[in-house]
């Protein structure tokens, strides 16, 4: 077993530097490497390429990389929820790349599966597909699109194991997992870090080969962006 | 005209026993209320679920479980969870039935525009571009006109493309419309509106045969 | 909940026809999908293409639609261990298409995931790559490679339930995940079959909607090719 | 001249702490056999397995737990099943550090041919494409001639090839070679055997510089 254990949020993104480019797992705020975005905030590190699928919310995940200017380009397929992010993209301080959500899940697994490039039929026609190789697949065009190229992916799962296995909690998973192994170095942050042999191999994830640095996060908060809720079955009725 | 309800409720006989359904954020999701219970049918959620249930009761919340509009809901007997990539492979690979989602515009030829207005708003295009392209089945829920009493249904759409000629059915609180070959069907009017009223709320051109049923709802 | 279920093999495989293209899940002899091999033997449904990553031994698993000659062609990428193979191919009786295993995974994956081709480096300067595109990423060669395009998929898994859902054991998931789901219609033999619920939607592999027919198999003989042990500890050392 | 285990055990020491190793069927499968017990090394088997163990006492044979050589296994804890597009996804992305394999024959230039002799024999060229085209450090155990007597390190390769220019490792009976951008460099020599009767039994130009040390093994 090769041990990934490190202390902590800071220990993980030590060497994480100005300019480079970094994966975030998560969907909306489900999921988020809560810990590790806190550690880069608190260092201040700057002129981030972020790859997300969402920009978190004006004082909530990414956002708070946004809200003191250390994103240089965020690439998402959704921002919406997010008031500070459309100033800087309207006011153009802020460089954004616009993909369909499930091209980015793609070009994240491309990356961790060593696939340079693949044809999807997501975006043809439209402004995603200009200056991209176009090819008919059954009559039907399709878009070449490339890997990712990180330096870092950085992802949150549920459980893990010194060996770096992964296990995701419900809905969670989402872009952690094809994120995982698609940077050049992969943290992941866990809720629960336990000893190998305790997680059953069967029901893993996401191989521990794919992560080069694992720890136990702290104070998760674990915000809701839409609490919907039904109404408690009224036993008088 | 058609309450945001009503457009649900006439899109859910669109809704067949063993689909599998995607349904976008707004109306489409108000389509869920209006399934049948005697038929068999899964929603699939485009961030990682199959069997999505009702909202959760109060209390019962769970972070780690939302849908793809970032809803808290539940997941039902026989449901699963999965990832982003392994999610939009289902999509791309057709296994997802019936996709609903709203519109800015859609033209004629089933052009649909959902995610930019340029300089104004741009939010992204979520999953959208991907469900367009692949899905079989594509309606949309949508108003026939915006605020200021313009067609929203059009001989070409002015804003960017979500994707081409992909939409096989519009729902509009005046009418149902259907995107053929030959162009754009009228095939049912809503409850106290003329195909007058239709023709002129609509830019696009209109396909038009014989009498025009009003919906059943 | 969708039921996906069907009483037996002869009903799951009722419609498989003569040339059909039809996938098989399993490595050597390891998860194959036993029941429907044999209800396809008494069938003598023939002239079949078969991309399965091997092709059974003389008296089990595709070796027994072999010795039928029910098999017009074999899309493998390791065929060692039957003779009764190696005879036809080298007597032309028989098709072969010699895939490298990783390309074979992934063209299966793309077909499950919608993705018609994808570049990969495997036998860059082989036979497998003549007549092919080839085009260079980070200034190396790779291949461009097309989803495969099968009428049927039938996997063996572990445990199931009425909605499709499927669950694999230790090494018996290899091809049963990616071509779950990568042919037009899907069959899913399993060893243990429960009710909706039963499984947890966290830990299950393949999600019911890649699988469109489901039924608990009979009578696994699961064979063992290559039985290695080693001594047990002598206790008296 | 070395024995088949005195090979592996050579090679033995090319496998460094916190490595991840593929191990080919045939010679390679003994390397495991001689890692040291102070360092960190988890076995991959494409078949979907990493963190393998030793092979099961008798009577604990499980069907469902195999490796690539189809021989029945055990796994470690903080071992992991996964499955074949998964596989060689980290085979593809380089997550494996070190693939040792067999070969038939390796070229001066690093090609290596193990899989069809065309009109013979074709078993098939398994994952062995997949790891040569895509691993760091290859290294490859074979035999240094055939059994008539002829070397099966060549100037260029006369079978079907695996992959090319790939191999960066040779170690037989007689030698360890590697392949460097100016050419194959001899670097070390079995006991007992000379430069001499390494270079008579190498079809392949050797690179010699100075003193060729002994194998430690």
């Amino acid at each position: 077993m090769i041990d990934k254990r490190v202390k902590n949020a800071a220990e993980a993104v030590k060497d994480i530097e100005t300019g480079m480019t970094v994966m975030f797992g998560g969907f909306g705020l489900c999921g988020i490497p809560e810990n590790c975005i806190a550690e880069l905030v608190n260092k201040n590190i700057g002129q981030l390429t972020c790859i997300s699928n969402n920009a978190g919310v004006d004082d909530f995940g990414l956002g708070l990389l946004l809200h003191k200017k250390q994103i240089k380009k965020m690439i998402s397929s959704y921002v919406g929820e997010n008031a500070e992010f459309e100033r800087q993209m309207l006011s153009g301080e802020l460089e954004v790349e616009l993909t369909p959500q499930g091209t980015l899940a793609e070009k994240c697994r491309a990356a961790q599966a060593g696939i340079p490039a693949f044809y999807t039929p997501a975006g043809y026609g439209t402004e995603v597909a200009e200056g991209k190789e176009i090819k008919d697949f059954n009559g039907k065009p399709h878009i070449l699109e490339y890997a990712y190229n990180a330096d870092f992916s950085i992802v949150k799962a549920w459980k893990g194991d010194y060996a770096g296995n992964l296990v995701f909690k419900s809905s969670a998973r989402n872009f952690n997992y094809p994120m995982a192994g698609a940077g050049k170095i992969t943290i992941a942050e866990v809720e629960e870090l336990v000893e190998p042999g305790q997680l059953d191999p069967n029901q893993i994830h996401i191989p521990g080969i794919m992560v080069q640095r694992i720890f136990q996060g702290t104070d998760y908060e674990k915000r809701i962006e839409q609490r919907t809720t039904r109404k408690p079955l009224n036993h008088a009725d | 005209m058609l309450t945001k309800e009503q457009i649900a409720k006439r899109i859910s006989r669109e809704v067949k026993d063993r689909m599998y359904v995607n349904l976008g954020i707004g109306i489409p999701t108000l389509v869920a209320n209006y399934v049948p219970d005697d038929i068999s049918v899964e929603f699939q959620s485009e961030n990682g679920v199959l069997g999505m249930g009702p909202f959760p009761y109060e209390g019962e919340e769970d972070a780690d479980l939302i849908n793809a509009g970032k809803q808290t809901i539940t997941i039902l007997p026989g449901g699963s969870f999965f990832d982003s990539a392994f999610s939009f492979g289902m999509i791309r690979s057709q296994k997802v039935d019936l996709t609903i989602l709203g519109a800015m515009e859609v033209s004629e030829n089933g052009d649909i525009a959902n995610w930019k207005i340029p300089g104004k708003m741009v939010k992204g295009m979520g999953g959208a571009m991907d469900l367009v392209a692949s899905a079989e089945n594509i309606i949309v829920a949508m108003m026939h006109v915006n605020k200021a009493g313009e067609s929203k249904i059009l001989k070409q759409c002015t804003l960017p493309l979500t994707g081409v000629n992909c939409v096989k059915k519009i729902v509009t609180e005046l009418a149902v419309m259907e995107v053929t070959p030959a162009g754009l069907r009228l095939i049912e009017r809503a409850p106290g509106v003329t195909v007058d009223d239709i023709i002129k709320a609509t830019e696009a051109h209109l396909l038009i045969d014989g009498d025009v049923p009003e919906m059943q709802l």
